[in-house]
């Protein structure tokens, strides 16, 4: 088992491309990624599973265990959550090795 | 006039939808699952695409045809500028662009609507304006763009230049103007034996569809009116009385503006018909899923919520048999 | 009478409810989506309401009819009564009401495959029977949450007051009851020109739709019976012989009593046959989730497995045989 | 970066109106719902997505740095886990403020 | 040969496949839900299941109906045979067994375009070949899986012994297999009547529902014909050369050796085409899942990427026509 | 407030069913599984929801306040994710008892 940090994103559904785009030029190791998620905040409800084009969120998973990378993760997707809202939260955790 | 009235309210689509309506009204759990809703949106696009293709490939494309499309697309790039210039005095300049994107782009399913009110009622109506309401989409949201660029206050926080690129891919290649195209494309193609083939699948069921994908929208616009009437959304005040002032005047504006330019060109009732509910139906999945990506500022509560919970209900309950009569008046 | 019961069993969509069952068996990972099944079942209610209602608009709706509803509700109410009582002796009293409220509703899906089989048979039956299984769902959810009320001990851990606002609203309002309800209405208003428009929806594909959600019916009732068999859930042991019986009698005790009145009131044979069948049927959609907002307290592997695992397979393999043979001698 | 609290609750779907209607009560800063789950636990197997009326779970994440709102959501939310049975988790994490 | 070359081409349902790749293309974010995808290749499955069955109830079930049946099983196991073998110089030994078992196997959807290309034409093919279908599922697999045990080197990490239980069980009790026997199995029990109740459910809309399915095999064969092209996975390096060179000459190898057994037994043109196509096609849905299973240590990257971005649009754009042609000569 | 242990686990949807035996036989006090949930890792992308037979992933939430059952379950599930990939976090929590 490894020191590492878990990621937890939530954004706007629309902007999952962006994100894992994002995620994959600052070299993180993986990513799992709950799509159709609901949610409430500042910008109201996001009923998920809805015909308007606006309302579902997704939630991202990312596990990693490089300080600097988890840094820069969250440094790089600060602008998108600033323009667009949702959370991103870091917490602690053991990483089984396989 | 009250008999086109009374006999679209009363035609099952329509009481499908207030079904809809009723149910959140009553706060019933009634609910369609959100991936039948968009394949039931899907298969709509699919089937009048088709249709329109077919019939495209047995009618002589004249003329008055291409200024027809010409016609739209002039529409729907004219519409969002002098909407953006009226918005622009009660709304922010981010929503003002977005609303004046939205209103100047199309509702499909209100086309649909409307197209089979047209056959109900035994009207002709020409298959090419399928493809100006796909041609209607784009325009808008690039001229809602522009505007937004043009007059935003440059103190933004995040002075962000616009993204062209992305923007235009969104505006065009979004996934239901896609699919209108490229199943015109392929009914244009395949022609009548192409048609007869698939008949069994867009022919007869569409109007039952048509029922139930409006339930579905009864519940979302009723929910979306619930939403407004508690203004749920925490942080912001939204303007309530004058969203909803603009959501009922702005498509009659635009309704009339394309029933005069439409009568004046000398299209028949059906096609002046059809352009004018183009005209005064505004978008509630394209144009906010691109909004979405590019202008964040703009808050949905107000432009999706005007779109959806206003304008959508006001034109197939009133719109419809309304733009019917002025058309054949004027035709 | 090995007639129809062979008829029965032989019919398409019977036998794709064995196929079902025979996927749990083998392990086979065969599984319609969710949301498929869920819509399908809209579907369902969505057609047979329309069409009753479109039936009633041309019958005229004759002193018998109110008789049939009223003694349709009346059956709600009373047969949560009487179960509770015998329930009661061998449950725990938020099982019995549980259990009593399920027998006292009805199952859709079990009056749309007799009402199926009646149509293969030949044999009419009226419309309004269609409202009647609308209203039949909600009384015995009432009745149900009053007896658990009356006959709770108090020294109940949390002594929690019945909020019987929630619960008539989730009886009445729950979202079968108003698509049945909804559709009948605009089945009603629309009458046979609206049918005309949304037959081929409603009509045609109808039984080829059953027979997809009865494959569905098929494998969740089958991963119930392995659950209920390997009495599954790790805390509470399930008076699994004592549940079978129950789930074996009701139907047969709830069946008569409604066949005898039935009969008493000279109901026409096929209107007697589908009354007795809504008697006869649980509940396993409306009154489970009536049950977990109202009445936490009952376990559903109890009342839930019994309705779907057992009442259900016994009611279409052999109790609409047997219902339409009685219902045929009686009448 | 915040430090604050990620509380994770799962309770059955048909319960999602109500705790929604607790959260908002008790003024959570906001919160993320994933519908449609699946689980087991003491009351069984819950299949999410299947046609009987019972079978599913949501999961509901809750950050809040505000730990009196944090005590005041956990013991809100007590007597619905008690009636009708889930889960709800409360752990450490770094809120990254945007 | 370039009249059903064309025809094939220009028929809805390939065309609506070329829409699909497009839409990948142009990066248009057309979509559709996958719950539906996977309910629409369940009811094409249903659908083709019930209509043989039908078709085999009322047709002798002569000598030679069990010559082409025995035939197809043996082609599925004789086909990941020398397939491996020559796959094995240049994959690894899993990928080498589960390639050879991916084109051992057969795709139902491609043999389902190639029927309703035979119906287009008028050309006769008989009910029982659905049965080859199913029937030529699992021996590929088992094969497979037996090469894997035989050849791979012992100093494997994981030295772990083959599950045969679940390999088996997988195989012969996979959700497709399990649901185009049961079909069939209903479809011939009720004979003809059974198939004239659900006749409106799996005849009329077949090709509709063809057409919508290619449209979503397009997007999600595009997406890997992206993923490929960019070597998407990060760790391994794809032979990329080799696969494309193996997915295109598998299938006509195959299908070659398919051609000339059956004409040798005297197989009627239609009945022969549709032998070549079940060889010449890989499984891209059952196969792959049985790998996930019992083979993790194959790379889907490989197989499934060339069964399904190569194989199965090389199959249904050229693949059918050309099959045909060589059927009517040989026949 | 109990302290425990959150386990989160990602592995492909066709294992759910032996993952779920698995966690049974080591006698986990329950699970939660979110399924259909997509990812990327070394074995490429794996789009959640598509048609061909391998794209799903499958995300297991285990609440276990007994460190000893803990150890168990994370040696039971290596094998599982060495075969076919994923991933195994363990991280720390405050369980409510109800
Ligand atoms: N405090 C919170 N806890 C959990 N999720 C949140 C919270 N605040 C916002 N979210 C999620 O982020 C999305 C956008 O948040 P906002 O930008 O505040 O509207 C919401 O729809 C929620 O899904
Ligand atoms: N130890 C646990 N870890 C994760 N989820 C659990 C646990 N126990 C219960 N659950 C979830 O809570 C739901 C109800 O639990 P219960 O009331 O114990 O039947 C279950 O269906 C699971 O989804
Ligand atoms: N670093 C990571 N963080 C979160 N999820 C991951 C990570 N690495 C892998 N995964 C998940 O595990 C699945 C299989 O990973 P792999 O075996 O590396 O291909 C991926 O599809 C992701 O869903
Ligand atoms: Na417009
Ligand atoms: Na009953
Ligand atoms: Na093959």
């Amino acid at each position: 088992m490894k020191h590492s940090k878990r990621i937890e994103i939530v954004i706007e559904q629309p902007l999952a491309d962006r994100m894992i785009a994002t995620l994959k030029k600052l070299n993180a190791p993986g990513y799992t990624l709950v799509r159709n998620v609901g949610g409430w905040g500042d910008r109201g409800t996001r009923r998920a599973d809805e015909l308007a084009g606006d309302t579902s969120n997704c939630l991202f998973l990312i596990a990693c265990d490089d300080p600097e990378i988890v840094q820069r993760i969250t440094a790089g997707v600060q602008p998108l959550l600033t323009r667009s809202g949702g959370i991103c939260l870091v917490s602690d955790c053991l990483w089984l090795q396989h | 006039m009250t008999g086109a009235f009374l006999s679209n309210l009363s035609s099952p689509p329509l009481l499908f939808f207030f079904l809809g309506l009723l149910a959140v009204l009553v706060r019933s759990d009634l609910d369609i699952p959100g991936q039948i809703a968009r394949f039931l949106s899907l298969y709509l696009l699919f089937a009048i695409g088709f249709k329109g293709g077919a019939a495209l490939a047995v009618s002589d494309l004249g003329g008055d045809v291409w200024i027809s499309l010409g016609l739209a697309m002039v529409m729907s790039a004219l519409v969002p500028l002098y909407s953006f210039f009226i918005l622009r005095r009660r709304f922010s300049v981010p929503d003002a662009a977005a609303i004046a994107a939205t209103y100047g782009s199309v509702s499909a399913v209100t086309f649909i609507t409307a197209a089979s009110f047209l056959d109900a009622q035994g009207v002709e109506w020409s298959g090419y304006l399928v493809a100006g309401m796909a041609l209607m989409e784009s325009p808008a949201i690039i001229v809602g763009m522009l505007l937004y660029n043009r007059f935003r206050q440059n103190g933004n926080a995040n002075n962000r230049d616009v993204r062209w690129g992305t923007l235009l891919h969104e505006a065009c290649f979004n996934g239901s103007v896609f699919l209108i195209l490229g199943s015109m494309a392929i009914g244009w193609i395949t022609g009548p034996e192409g048609k007869q083939q698939v008949a069994a699948v867009i022919e007869a069921p569409f109007l039952g569809v048509l029922c139930l994908f409006l339930l579905d929208m009864g519940i979302v616009a009723g929910r979306r009116l619930r939403d407004l009437y508690a203004q749920g959304s925490k942080a912001t005040r939204l303007p309530l009385p004058m969203m909803v002032v603009a959501a009922l005047v702005l498509p009659l504006v635009n309704g009339g503006v394309a029933l005069v330019v439409g009568a004046g060109l000398g299209l028949p009732a059906g096609d002046l018909m059809l352009l004018t509910v183009l005209a005064a139906s505004a978008s509630y999945i394209a144009v906010p899923a691109a909004m979405r990506l590019a202008l964040p500022e703009a808050n949905p509560s107000t432009y999706l919520a005007m779109s959806l919970a206003i304008t959508f209900p006001f034109n197939i309950l009133f719109g419809i048999p309304l733009y019917h009569q002025l058309a054949t008046w004027l035709a």
